[in-house]
């Protein structure tokens, strides 16, 4: 059946892929004529053009901004120039932030340890919740598509949405969740008041949603790897632990690498969630710092920390860096 | 042990039935070769024996346990993938001991086991490549390493040496063999190359369209094909067939005419006379054995090869016309000579062949009659 | 390995005494699918239920929740259209996600066609920058992007269009930032690609380019799928450039953050409805979702990237 | 966009919540105000909540876009964006008969709100807004008081208190006072203004003088006595008199915990639905729960309690019933190109006709005092109207400066915790002293 | 029009050369084959030709214009590949089709076109299966098929028909070479299959490691092999070689010797003299021809396969003993012969071999000396 679709589907496609292939042959032909490395860079300009005027322009324009001193009165909302002032006076804790940037002694209300916290539970749990779920969703039953519908779903939830439903379940008398949690003795009476079981919260809101994203791109990753291959581990003598640990897990790995990559960079930008939740002033990650300094109108800070939330990343990311380089390396 | 035997086995994929009832015994420690047409159902047997594929219907036997429903880990098989499949992240040497790191085998026996098998397969120094930068003979022989490191009950080959030269085809025939008897493993092995399946093989199979046609021993196969299919596929170039019909005793075509046949008298008509290329030769030639009448032909092409030459002959007889060109194939007698032979094409020659090395098939069932017509034989099957 | 091997040892004394589903170990696996079925299903649309049961009850009723609706009041999903022209903000809303999924598809898999199948120099530090840029939170790009939209960059005395109020402001901010998601993600997936089906394609007489759409692309289906219905996903759901980078009309392209918007006053705050607007929000999401993850299934038939 | 076709012309404005809800029944009400019919109004959201109202501001008067034509302005935060010049002076463009009823005749502190440093005019007050306890008066009455009596006569916080016990005690409802005292603006900007200033304290010393300014150059006082008693009063309110930092003369237990993560909605809705004694909101909840599908006449209203009686305060203004005072402007966008029919529609706000049916439709406080006076016609918000008076003649407006963005976290975390006893009452304060100090020298002068 | 000319082409990955200064020449509607041990670089050379490998050096000229930098769409050729490269999204149909229809040919000459490929390759009923679907052998008939209803300048084949049965293989080989001539199409078509090799070209090219050794018609190749490798290499069973000396015209070895080489005098010492198995044969059925000598011989192993028989021989020379075992394969000669040859195993009879059939080879550079000793007669290379 699929077999005939897809003719028909294709014998449909050639008329139009005829009349598409003159109009753009020359352009084709010329590129297909480029060198290697001619033609890598001509690839490359479509989305560097993008990236370009939507992404570096604006982060230099931003980074010009977070030299410069904050002017939350005249109206321009960009003072005078003052180097590295900025980055100074927050990353040594003398900037007027609404939460301190960094402090060991309060973990709960300090962006940083906040932010980490935060990040690094939040992506433990999805991982592997998100592989679970993307092992179940490969395989086999019935109503596996009506599954696969409903085990994304959640990520498809607006985050505003998203926190709704979290901010109204920890809500007392409104949400279920709170008495029988807080009989457990794992969080207060008012766990969006406290930083704690604000976080918590959080945390719990984030893995219900983006567990699914784990599972989305492990899925496709599963989806994609040559059937034959189990053929060959199974007359091996492989178990299916064997054949997880030794074909899934290492042609699902740069798939995995990549959503790893993308929740923890996400995880540690967090804002919206926070916000819609036990709010910015009860969690205190680092995005919050940026809005609410942007809010007030404080344009150099807000900038200064933004970079520095970038740093913090990159900094954060270079090993999983280095372990995509050596996938790369070894896979081909 | 590992004996192996299929019962009424067969395997349908919608509408096309790939294996159709079909029954197999191989005793332990046998080396049988499957043959057959493309798409005849040799991968498929061979799936099912291997587990990967359920039969849909019948059974599987190996060591006389049923194991229909046993997962492929559990059959104790090795086996050579004709898609090769080598698993494109890992390494020469991490393909080829995959099979052994699974079980947890010592790394010294790894190493060991690996480093015979490169030997034997030619591979040394290619030990961390990957399969991507290997050339498609590598791959292949990468894909057989991966099965001849373990030590099976049962070795699967599924056309092992399709992308090799001829050296080491026959370079790996003999290791092939070697191995299967040190290990003392029972060997299914799938070719498409006769020669490969006549001078490793205990046993041959031949499968037409997923039907068992024959299995028996080369020679017999060659010497004593059950049915026209197998007299045709066994032997290469194909055996010459001409109808025709048998009147007392007496075989009578267009173009050839035998006497003393050894049929009963009076089962007649549709008869199909077999004669192989290399049993047809120049009258001039006489060897020894009782000749079977003689055939004017003329040489249409010649075709020499090296160790032999081919001579395409248009059989003269009666109302034969000189229209070659229709019917070609269905006319055309093929002989093969030694390229010392002094023939030129277009030359009228005659030809005959023995008595000993024709073969009569009923040509409605394509069952074999008799092989060898000495007359007081019994057809054999 | 050691381990495996002691495994099948106590194989045998295990195999006596187990019950059947240890013989059989599908069944083990089968039954371990359904618990864990069940057990993600029951999370992931709980949520959902818990939506249904605000949006049924009447606002005055919105107390003392337990996990039933206190009434039924199904009128609050139509109320949801009478109270502000949902729909169009939906409209809105899916077609600026559909331009980006086009834009980031197109674009992206250009790029990851690229980075994933081509040595080149540059080409980790180009990836890298590409990267980089989702480090910074979406307030980074804001102010210089508001400037452009708005008319206020001028480049060699040109100024900037007006995108402000259109669905160019939010698509292509948007398609820039979600694109490094993209590119990596397409990049790891068409480099599992054999360079056999592409080269085949080549001889064929297709170009490169070609190759990419008719080989490439389509036997990574899952991954572009995927990448599909990310792009769709964190388009629609996105949040600064869709309040700020319209006005918030219908009409003026909102999206349906300002729908939503729409119910949460600064002062009452309507749960039903807000339930009720969140729920009809989520269907484009569960249709798309629904069309994507078929062509995931689909993407591949058993043993598709064999060479 | 926008343009005007075929003679009718498009206003675009922000409106209030209220308004959008009720946009026809409000436009109807402007056009029979003297709105000329040619004039269309479309109404649209500036954001979820007023940060985001205000974020989105500065991103259009910065970028100068046309529209939207009118914005309405928090009086929180008009006077950062008249500051930077980012709205249009109205002087000069309205007629001196519309500015001088502005100036004159409405609630002084609400254009304040609106008037710059040297006296201009930058908006038209829409409505001010003031708090008041909602209260259950069938269940005050059936314990056997009388608090329709306090309508202009507040209670102290103290005699509040008991009562207030004595008739949660009484009756079976699950909560006592609502209130809100969640980490929000909403603690920051209001509630604990509310309680320090009737204690007689103040942020910044005197609030006469510097209310406004000039920041770095006055006092920082919330760490003194007056501010410290009003927190351990709260505190009281909710831990009980046993807690540390609390006040044996007043009634504990009477506030649910749950009120540290309360906003305004959901410290509401127990109350809606007759699960609470009393509440403290603003106008716009009276016009909701004086509804006759809600508690209708059992619905009683009465200004906010006092902490130290009127005048006996620290500074001048401070002490006595006060209420946070809170509402919102209509500015007029620099960069319209329709300023006519904006000036237009400004004018028709300060109609008496419109203040009315504005208050009658929506609740939204008319910002005249003599309009909200002759009011007493209007379905229900006239039934409270002593009690509205009262308490719109005893407000505190926050102090809001440019640096004040700056500022209400701070007090809203630590007034918070303080509240909640992750911090000693003074030490937070003294952490708040510190944190406001700290900003106030930053922007000295700025 | 579609010559092909590499001039000093060379291919390296890292450290491996795959392709060493190849120089070939192929004339328009030519028909070349590649032969070579696995890894030696034929596929490699197809793939520079074609333009999906850059070379690393030298050029390639189709149709004498420098093709370096042309993108393979516009090389005008056709392609079988050797890892088959089916794309597995697209059914039988759609996959024969593609190249037409990225160009745009009309559906109808599309559907003539792909029907015609459908008979010669017996897929019939196949065309909307997907190539999971398929057996081995269908899937590579399916890659020939994608190739065969383009009409390109030049093919360029990887061992096509590697995973056919003989029958089949027998068909497919006569029908390329229709095509092929019918399409006036140069063809470049590598092969392990000897046989192959020699009925189809017009010429054969031996590559080893990367260089090429000989290109000639394959008679030539097959009797005059211009090295030891190719004379190795062509004719299966392979060339027997024995080492030894040359002095005064007289070859000796250990076992045997010759007279009567046609070397200058004094070019003595270390030579290599060939002997092709069917070339060897028992005293008793003496040929025409001057023979060169007789050895003496035990009978090791007699392997008969069908048509032929092969006799593994220990020489019994001067100073050889009878340990077997060690240095098996240089010591033993292999003589075929027609089945019907009276030789039982472990006889020791005398073999002999015509002076005509002796090649001789320089044993340190592998050229070869001369071919046939006729005395007269010069060394051809
Ligand atoms: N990508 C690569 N990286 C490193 N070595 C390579 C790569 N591709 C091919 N080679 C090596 O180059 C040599 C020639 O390869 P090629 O594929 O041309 O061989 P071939 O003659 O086609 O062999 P076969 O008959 O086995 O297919 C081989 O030794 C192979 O290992
Ligand atoms: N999944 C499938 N769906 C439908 N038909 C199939 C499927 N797999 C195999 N077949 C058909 O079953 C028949 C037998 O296939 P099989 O692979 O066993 O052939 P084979 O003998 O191995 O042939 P070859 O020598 O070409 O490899 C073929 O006609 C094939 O087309
Ligand atoms: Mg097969
Ligand atoms: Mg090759």
């Amino acid at each position: 059946m699929s077999a005939e679709d897809s003719t028909t589907a294709s014998r449909v496609e050639t008329s139009t892929s005829r009349s598409r292939y003159r109009v753009d042959r020359t352009v084709l032909n010329w590129l297909e004529r480029r060198s290697d490395t001619q033609f890598v860079y001509m690839m490359l300009l479509p989305v560097f053009a993008l990236l370009g005027t939507m992404a570096i322009w604006p982060l230099l324009y931003t980074g010009n901004i977070s030299l410069h001193a904050d002017n939350i009165a005249g109206a321009n909302p960009v003072g005078e120039f003052v180097g590295l002032e900025n980055y100074v006076e927050i990353l040594t804790g003398q900037a007027n932030l609404q939460r301190p940037f960094f402090s060991l002694s309060s973990p709960f209300t300090s962006a940083v340890p906040v932010t980490l916290i935060y990040t690094v539970s939040a992506v433990a749990v999805e991982t592997v919740l998100g592989f679970a779920m993307a092992l179940i969703l490969n395989k086999e039953f019935r109503g596996r598509r009506w599954a696969r519908v409903a085990l994304i779903l959640p990520w498809a939830v607006p985050i505003v949405i998203q926190g709704m439903i979290f901010y109204l379940m920890f809500q007392p008398s409104i949400g279920f969740a709170v008495g029988p949690l807080n009989d457990l003795g794992l969080i207060s009476t008012t766990p969006l008041a406290n930083s704690r079981d604000g976080l918590f919260v959080a945390v719990i809101a984030d893995i219900w949603k983006q567990s699914a994203f784990m599972a989305l791109l492990i899925l496709a990753g599963l989806q994609s790897i040559d059937r034959s291959l189990y053929d060959v581990a199974e007359v091996a003598g492989a178990s299916r632990i064997q054949q997880f640990r030794t074909i899934t897990l290492p042609l699902v790995l740069p798939a995995l690498l990549v959503a790893l990559l993308f929740r923890t960079i996400g995880a540690l930008k967090v804002y919206g969630l926070v916000e819609s939740t036990a709010g910015c002033n009860t969690v205190p990650t680092l995005s919050c710092l940026v809005i609410d300094l942007w809010s007030g109108n404080r344009y150099g800070s807000a900038a200064a920390v933004a970079f520095i939330i970038a740093a913090l990343i990159g900094v954060l990311l270079l090993g999983y860096l280095v372990q995509i380089r050596q996938q790369e390396n070894g896979g081909r | 042990m590992g004996s192996v035997r299929l019962e009424n086995v067969s395997k349908r994929y919608g509408d096309v039935t790939a294996v159709d009832d079909m029954n197999l015994e191989i005793d332990d420690g046998e080396f049988i070769s499957l043959v057959g047409p493309s798409g005849c159902g040799k991968s498929t047997t061979l799936e099912m024996i291997s587990g990967l594929t359920t039969q849909s219907s019948g059974s599987v036997y190996i060591d006389d346990e049923d194991v229909t429903g046993l997962p492929p880990k559990d059959r104790d098989i090795a086996m050579v993938f004709q898609n090769i499949a080598l698993f494109p992240h890992m390494d020469v040497f991490d393909n080829m001991s995959y099979g052994l790191r699974i079980r947890g085998t010592d790394d010294e026996v790894i190493e060991r086991r690996v480093d015979d098998a490169v030997e034997t397969l030619q591979l040394e120094g290619m030990l961390d490549r990957m399969p991507s930068e290997l050339s498609g003979g590598q791959r292949q022989r990468v894909a057989i390493g991966r099965a001849i490191v373990r030590d099976p009950e049962v070795f699967l080959m599924d056309e092992p040496l399709a992308n090799l030269d001829a050296k080491l085809r026959v370079h790996m025939r003999t290791e092939l063999q070697r191995i299967q008897r040190k290990l003392d493993v029972t060997a299914i092995y799938v070719t498409h190359d006769q020669e490969e399946a006549m001078t490793m093989s205990d046993r041959v199979a031949i499968i037409n369209g997923g039907v068992l046609q024959q299995i028996a021993p080369p020679l017999t196969c060659y010497n004593e094909p059950a049915n026209l299919f197998v007299a045709g596929f066994i032997g290469s170039p194909s055996m010459n067939f001409i109808e025709g019909s048998v009147t007392d005793r007496r075989f009578e075509s267009e173009t050839v005419t035998v006497d003393g046949v050894g049929l009963e008298e009076g089962s007649t008509d549709a008869v199909t006379l077999g004669i192989r290329p290399e049993d047809i030769y120049p009258e001039a030639a006489h060897r020894n054995g009782e000749t079977a009448g003689t055939v004017r032909a003329s040489v249409d092409v010649i075709e020499p090869i090296g160790e032999k030459m081919f001579v395409y002959l248009v059989p003269q007889g009666d109302g034969h016309t000189d229209d070659v060109s229709a019917d070609l194939e269905r006319d055309h007698l093929l002989m093969s000579v030694t390229p010392d032979t002094e023939i030129e094409e277009n030359e009228v020659i005659d030809v005959t062949f023995d008595q000993s090395s024709i073969h009569l098939f009923d040509t409605a069932t394509g069952d074999a009659l008799v092989h060898g017509l000495k007359p007081e034989q019994q057809p054999t099957s | 390995m050691a381990d495996a091997s002691t495994a099948d040892e106590s194989d045998n004394v295990v195999e006596r005494t187990a019950s059947k589903a240890i013989h059989d170990p599908d069944t083990v696996y089968r039954w371990l699918t359904y618990v864990g079925l069940g057990f993600f299903l029951t999370v992931s649309l709980f949520p959902f239920y818990w939506l249904f049961v605000l949006a049924l009850t009447p606002t005055n009723q919105m107390a003392d929740m337990g996990v039933v609706p206190k009434g039924f009041n199904p009128g609050a999903f139509l109320e949801v259209f009478e109270t502000v022209p949902f729909h169009l903000y939906i409209l809105n809303s899916v077609i600026i996600a559909a331009l980006s999924t086009i834009i980031v598809l197109f674009v992206g898999s250009i790029a990851g066609y690229v980075f994933g199948r081509y040595e080149f120099r540059g080409r980790t530090p180009l990836l890298l920058l590409t990267l980089v840029i989702s480090y910074f939170p979406p307030v980074a790009f804001l102010i210089p992007l508001y400037r452009l939209f708005t008319g206020q960059v001028s480049l060699i005395g040109l100024e900037s269009p007006e995108l402000y109020n259109t669905p160019w402001s939010i698509v292509m901010p948007l398609s820039a930032i979600t694109m490094p998601l993209i590119i990596f993600l397409l990049t790891t997936f068409y480099r599992q690609i054999p360079d056999g089906l592409e080269d085949a394609s080549r001889i064929e007489g297709s170009t490169r380019i070609g190759a990419l759409w008719r080989i490439i692309v389509p036997l990574s289906a899952p991954g572009v799928a995927t990448a599909g219905i990310l792009t769709f996903i964190i388009v629609y759901n996105e949040f600064f450039f869709s309040y700020l980078m319209v006005t918030g009309t219908p009409d003026d392209w909102a999206p349906i953050l300002h729908g939503i918007f729409a119910f949460q006053g600064t002062q009452q705050v309507e749960y039903n409805l807000m339930a009720a607007a969140s729920i009809i929000g989520v269907i484009p999401m569960a249709v798309i979702v629904m069309v994507a993850q078929e062509r995931i299934v689909s993407g591949l038939t058993q043993g598709a990237l064999k060479e | 966009f926008g343009g005007s076709d075929d003679g009718a012309s498009v206003l675009q404005l922000t409106a209030t919540n209220e308004w959008q809800n009720n946009s026809d029944a409000i436009q109807e009400a402007l056009y029979d105000a003297g709105l000329s019919e040619d004039i269309e109004l479309e109404m649209i959201s500036g954001g979820e909540n007023t940060d985001e109202m205000q974020n989105q501001y500065s991103q259009w008067l910065n970028s100068n876009q046309e529209q939207p034509d009118l914005l309405a302005f928090d009086s929180g935060w008009t006077l950062p964006f008249i500051v930077r010049e980012q709205i249009l002076s109205l002087e000069g463009e309205l007629s001196d008969d519309v500015i001088e009823t502005v100036r004159s005749d409405y609630f002084e502190q609400s254009v304040n709100s609106v008037t710059s440093q040297d006296g201009e005019l930058y908006g038209v007050p829409l409505y001010p807004d003031f708090p008041t306890i909602q209260y259950r008066k069938d269940l005050v009455e059936d314990a056997g008081y009388d608090w329709e009596q306090h309508a202009t006569d507040p209670l102290s916080w103290e005699q509040f208190s008991h009562e207030l016990a004595d008739v949660y005690d009484q009756s079976d409802v699950d909560y006592g006072f609502n209130w809100q005292a969640a980490s929000e603006i909403q603690l920051g900007c209001c509630v604990f203004n509310e309680f320090l200033t009737s204690w007689g304290g103040a942020y910044f010393g005197n609030p006469e003088e510097n209310l406004y300014g000039p920041v770095g150059d006055r006092p920082v006082t919330v760490d003194e006595e007056p501010v410290l008693e009003s927190l351990r009063m709260a505190r009281t309110f909710i831990h009980g008199t046993d807690a540390p930092d609390t006040h044996d003369d007043f009634a504990g237990n009477i506030t649910s915990e749950e009120a540290f993560q309360w906003g305004l909605s959901p410290s509401m809705s127990p109350f809606t639905d007759r699960n609470a004694v009393a509440l403290r909101n603003w106008p716009y909840s009276i016009n909701i729960n004086g509804a006759d599908d809600a508690l209708g006449e059992d619905m009683g209203v009465m200004p906010m309690p006092y902490g130290v009686p009127e005048g006996e305060g620290e500074y001048p203004g401070t002490g006595g019933s006060i209420g946070a005072l809170g509402g919102w402007n209509y500015c007029v966008n620099p960069n319209t190109t329709q300023l006519e029919d904006c000036l237009e529609f400004l004018e028709v706000l300060t109609s008496e006709q419109f203040q009315r049916q504005n208050f009658e439709l929506v609740g939204h406080i008319p910002p005249r005092p003599d309009v909200l006076e002759n009011a007493g016609d209007v379905p229900i918000m006239g039934r409270y109207l002593d009690a509205l008076s009262y308490a719109g003649d005893h407000t505190m407006a926050r102090p809001v400066t440019e640096v004040w963005d700056q500022q209400v976290d701070p007090v809203a975390q630590e007034a918070n915790a303080a509240l909640m006893g992750d911090a000693g009452v003074e030490e937070a304060m003294s952490s708040l002293a510190d944190r406001l100090s700290d900003i106030e020298a930053e922007y000295s002068g700025s």
